[in-house]
Formats: structure tokens, C-alpha cells, sequence
């Protein structure tokens, strides 16, 4: 079939069949770069065809399928039906451990609920971004709790139902406490030196560390 | 040599045929490239090919490369002593006594390669020859790119949260432990050092005086430092890099490097 | 959980209609230049769909036509008919030019692949240059296959999905004359009785070339 189109352009100059034709431009407008006129198409067709008519076919033919005819501006152009374009989406779902600064963030809260954020802070020694805070709060395992009756009436952070069921808890006074850890082996004591005070992970970057000052009265307590 | 080719039938063709070949003989990929471009004079199947009228041809061939003064690679002058023994062999009637395997067998062998090898071009050929992507067929011109959500879901496990939360509770504590770890000489930096020193013990030495500078007077970390420079020693022995040795109980202990 | 919802989500619909899952592959290959594999399309398709069926439909609509389904290993592409070639030279793509020894190199490899680089010396009765090796592993047509399990565990060559879809083949199966190769026993490796020239271990990976006073013995011979 082909060969036989293409001898009889040659021997004849005859344009081929308009089915020949379609394909033509279908194998052309396939492999173009970018949109192609009619005029374009002419040029690079053989000699006596039609490539508005051969279009109007091609059009008629996507119709309905995975693929259409698209016109943009003076070109022509082969896209993908516009109700598929989820289809070239791809979603992934990866599940990553929470950051230390986050964990600890987390066990504060579980621990020491309601707690404000100059509490945490105070505990971890370090400053909380507002990024752990918020990354907890879009979690909803942790949510805002009522406001302090000290100056400035701080808010509050308090762990949620999500989070108790996320970790197999009833309340939150069911956690271990320090003396119970201890007597478990959780307690590592061979901590790697990131968690020495004033050495910071990476997760931590924007975690100030608190001054020296702010350190001490801690160890006081 | 010249009256040999004037002699022999078609021997003007031959003899163009063999100038045009030492002309070229850069041209060929080896002895057995050439081998099979010799191999078509004889204008028959390559199955029935006489191994020794090639090998007559190559030896002729060789020998008009050295009196044409070409320089021939090694590979084709290795090819030209095992087809001179080659044709020894094929020639004399074989010796009983003699191993390896016979004559026959390697001209068969030879043939077989040269069948391959014009097996293999043929197929390059005719795989060079199909359609190709890019000249004959095309991929899609205008690509629509797949775009890539990536939904980021974070987990921890409850001992991820109570490590943490002993890890903040307990980070004063801590900080002692840390200043004992200065009396200590572990087993590791001990075997750094003596690995950097064994070197230069050529002669018998004390074992004490590969103890670190510093640890010699506190008696807690001269032991800690004793301790671990003597079980590197043992492990060094081990490895076979030195000799140690003792005179009688409690005796200083000495090692030198071995060998 | 999250995921079980999803999964229960996914499960109330049905797969949708198989002219439906036709069209969502169709866009699917058409939006890319590579090839994609039915598992992949599976993943990128909705829950239930069967996208091994879509593509013997799809590949049954697009016969005959400018544009059609090819097979390359595991994957699958649209790819314009071989026979319209003629029609895309502003799309031709320079192909760089082979050596010989290139072509030859990458013939044997396919078809007597998996193949050591001492078979394919033996075969060509060359030492196969770095050059050659390097340059058909940049144009991703072959690639290094399984050691093999003799002395020396040397490296092997295969060609690769790349080598196939350039070449039109769908698998190493469909190159041209295998069978023919095959059956006159010329794709046996067969080893050289001792002592012929050419006859090394298999080991031999950094052959070093002979020193001009090795050459020079030889002529006294």
C-alpha cells in the first residue's frame, strides 16, 4: 500500500489517496516539535495534496479518542484529550520520619500539655520554628489549647485524638514516664554528639540555640 | 618467487590482487580480517574452503610484505608462524606420538572462525540496513511531561516520641559523662597509633613507651591507656605485623615490627 | 488511616469501560517519547483498569496508519510508520556514524550476547578497543550484563531497550538471520584448540600490546 502510493506519485505525479494523505499528516504532526499550518504541511507533503482536507479527516478521526486535533492559531497540533490531563499526573506518596526537632517538640507537648511555646523552648533548649509547630498542627496531632492565665495570655498546644491513636494511647498520661524509660533501656546513654547541648542536627537549622544564660537556669531546676 | 606467480593460472589477478592487499594492509582489522578478505579469491563457499591454499596465500603474502619492507603488526606475524605450522602439519602424515590436537582440527577451527566472522558482517550489515529511529520512524515531537506531585506524609513510632522526649529530659545529664570519656584511651585510637608507630620499631621496645603523651601520670588514664595499647599490641601480633615478648611474670613486655 | 480510605475510595467505582481505558492509554503513550511499560501504565491508569487488553485494542485501531503501537522489550511507544520516513527530514535526528569495528562490536553482542570482551576479541580476531566499548555504552545500546561464571568472573555485554527500540525490534529474539545463526551453529562459542593464536584467557581484561622487542624476535623466527 505505501509503496504502491509511492510509485504511483512518482510515475504518474498523481497526489496519493486522501487516506494515504491522512496519514501523512498524522505521521507528520505526530513527530513536529511544534503546531504546523496547512500551508506548512502542503509544502512537505507530495506534490498535488491537500492537507486542509486530510485534516478535516484526521480531525474526524481523533474524535472521541485518547488524542485529538488541536488548532493553535495558524497551526495544527496532535494533544491529548483535556479530560485525561489527570492521567498525566502522577502522584506519589512518601512517608518520611518526622524530624528529632518535631519528635521532641511532639513529646513535649504529649508530655507537659497544656505547654506554651517559651515552656517548650525552655525544655528543649533551643528555639521552636514556627515550621515544627505548624507541620504538628497540620498533622492534627497536636492542636491549640486554651490560653495561659499568666502575662500575655500565651497560647497553648495540646496533643489531639489523632495523635493518641496514631500511637496506640488512651490518654496522655498513659506515656512512660522518665523513670520508667530509664528502667527499660530507652534511655540511650551512648547519644551520638548531634544531641550535645549547642550541637544542632540538620532538621534543626532554624532552631537558635538558646544563650548560655537561658541554658543554665534549666539545669538548675 | 617471481617466476611462481608468472607460472601459476590467473596469476597476473592474483598477484594485483595481493599488491592491492599489502597497499591496504592498514586497512585490515587483523590477520583474520585479512585472512577472510584472501579467502574470497578462492571464489567458493566458505565451507569448503582449502585452509591450505590460504595458508600458502597468507605465508605469500607475509613473506612480499618483508621484501616490500612493510611493517607487519606482531598479531600478523604471530598468524603467519601458526599457519606455517599449521601447513606442517596439514602436510606430513600425522605423528602418533605427537599431542595437541591435529592439523584437521584446527584447519576446521579456522574455517568456523572465518565463517563467523563473515556471519557477523553479514547480520551488522543487514542490522545497519533496517529502519531506524530518528532516520526512519520518529518519536513524539512535542512530548507532554508527566508532572510529578510528590505528597509527603510523616510518621514516628512512640518510641521515636519517648526516646525524644528522654533525650530533652536528660541532656544535662550527659555532659559529665562526656568529660570522663577524656580518661579513657579506647582500644581504637590505641591500634591508630601503633599501626602509625610499629614502623619504626625495628628494635626491641617497651610496650609502655607506646602509651599517649598525657596519659603517663594520672594513674586512672595510664591504665585506660595500658590497657588498650597492650590489647593492640595482641591485636597487631595477630595480624602478624610484630613480635612480643616477655622475660618472666610481670616483666616489661617488649615488642619490635616483624620481618 | 489514610491509606485505607483511599484504597476503600478506589474500590466503590468500577474500572471504567474498556473504549474508555483505550482512549486514557492512547493519551498516555502519545503524551511521551519513551517507552512504558504495561505495569507502569497499570500504576498510572485507575483502580481495576487492564492495561495489557487496552494495548492489543490500541494496537489493532493504530494499524495501518501514520502512526503506530511498537513493542520495545517491556515497553510500549507510538511511533510514526517506517514507511513515511521520506516525509520527515527537518525531523531527522543526525545518527553518528560507527566505526567498523563499532558496528561489528555491537553486532556480536547481540547476537551472542551475554558475550565477555576476550569472545568478542576472539570472534573479530582483534583486541576490542576501550574506545568502541565506551562509545556504544554512551549511546545506552548495550550494557553490562551478568559475570560470568568462570575463571576471572569477566564482565558481559548485552544490548539494551534503547539498541531495540532503534533498531524497530521488539525483542534480541527478532534480530534479523538469528535463526539462520543459529541453526549453522555459528553462534556456538566454540573454543580454539591450544595453541591457536587467539586462544587466551578469558581474564585478560587489560590486554597490554606487545613491546617493540617482542616484535622484533618474531621476524627472526
Amino acid at each position: 500500500m505505501p509503496q504502491d502510493a509511492e510509485t504511483e506519485r512518482e510515475s504518474l505525479f498523481e497526489a496519493p489517496p486522501m487516506a494515504e494523505q491522512e496519514r501523512m499528516v498524522e505521521a507528520i504532526l505526530f513527530a513536529t516539535s511544534e503546531p504546523i499550518s496547512a500551508r506548512e504541511l502542503d509544502a512537505r507533503l507530495p506534490h498535488g495534496c491537500d492537507a486542509a482536507e486530510a485534516l478535516v479527516h484526521l480531525r474526524r478521526r481523533y474524535e472521541g479518542r485518547g488524542v485529538s486535533l488541536a488548532r493553535i492559531g495558524d497551526g495544527y497540533a496532535l494533544r491529548t484529550a483535556p479530560d485525561l490531563g489527570y492521567l498525566m499526573q502522577r502522584e506519589t506518596v512518601e512517608i518520611r520520619k518526622l524530624s528529632r526537632a518535631a519528635i521532641e517538640t511532639l513529646a513535649i507537648i504529649a508530655y507537659h500539655q497544656p505547654v506554651t511555646r517559651a515552656e517548650i523552648e525552655e525544655i528543649r533548649g533551643v528555639s521552636v520554628s514556627r515550621g515544627t509547630v505548624d507541620q504538628l498542627l497540620e498533622m492534627e496531632w497536636i492542636r491549640f489549647g486554651r490560653r495561659k492565665m499568666t502575662p500575655g495570655r500565651p497560647v497553648t498546644f495540646v496533643v489531639t485524638d489523632t495523635f493518641l491513636g496514631h500511637f496506640g494511647l488512651e490518654t496522655a498520661r498513659d506515656l512512660p514516664g522518665l523513670r520508667e524509660l530509664r528502667a527499660a533501656g530507652l534511655l540511650d546513654s551512648r547519644l551520638p554528639p548531634m544531641s550535645m547541648p549547642g550541637a544542632k542536627s540538620e532538621d534543626d537549622e532554624d532552631e537558635l540555640p538558646l544563650k548560655d544564660g537561658d541554658q543554665s537556669e534549666l539545669f538548675e531546676e | 618467487m617471481a617466476d611462481d606467480w608468472a607460472e601459476a593460472p590467473g596469476a597476473v589477478a592474483e598477484r594485483l590482487a595481493a599488491e592491492a592487499l599489502i597497499v591496504d594492509v592498514d586497512g585490515f582489522e587483523g590477520p583474520l580480517d585479512l585472512l577472510l578478505t584472501l579467502s574470497r579469491t578462492q571464489k567458493v563457499d566458505l565451507r569448503k574452503i582449502s585452509i591450505l591454499n590460504l595458508a600458502r596465500q597468507y605465508l605469500e603474502f607475509v613473506e612480499k610484505a618483508r621484501q616490500l619492507r612493510l611493517e607487519l603488526a606482531a598479531d600478523y606475524l604471530v598468524m603467519a608462524a601458526w599457519l606455517a605450522f599449521l601447513k606442517s602439519r596439514l602436510l606430513l602424515p600425522p605423528d602418533p606420538e605427537e599431542e595437541g590436537p591435529s592439523g584437521e582440527e584446527m584447519a576446521a577451527h579456522l574455517a568456523f572462525q572465518l565463517e563467523r566472522l563473515q556471519a557477523m558482517r553479514d547480520v551488522a550489515a543487514r542490522l545497519m540496513a533496517r529502519d531506524q529511529l530518528g532516520r526512519d520512524f520518529f518519536v513524539r515531537g512535542q512530548p507532554e511531561t508527566v508532572t510529578r506531585t510528590r505528597k509527603v506524609t510523616y510518621t514516628a513510632t512512640l518510641l521515636d516520641l519517648m526516646q525524644g522526649y528522654a533525650r530533652t529530659r536528660t541532656r544535662d545529664e550527659f555532659r559529665p559523662y562526656a568529660m570522663d570519656r577524656e580518661a579513657i584511651f579506647s582500644l581504637e585510637q590505641a591500634l591508630d597509633r601503633m599501626r602509625g608507630l610499629i614502623g619504626f620499631a625495628g628494635e626491641w621496645t617497651d610496650i609502655s613507651a607506646y602509651l599517649p603523651e598525657g596519659f603517663g601520670t594520672d594513674p586512672a588514664r595510664r591504665r585506660s591507656a595500658a590497657a588498650s595499647t597492650f590489647a593492640a599490641s595482641l591485636e597487631l601480633a595477630k595480624e602478624g605485623r610484630i613480635e612480643l615478648r616477655q622475660s618472666e611474670a610481670f616483666a616489661p613486655i617488649e615488642l619490635r615490627r616483624r620481618g
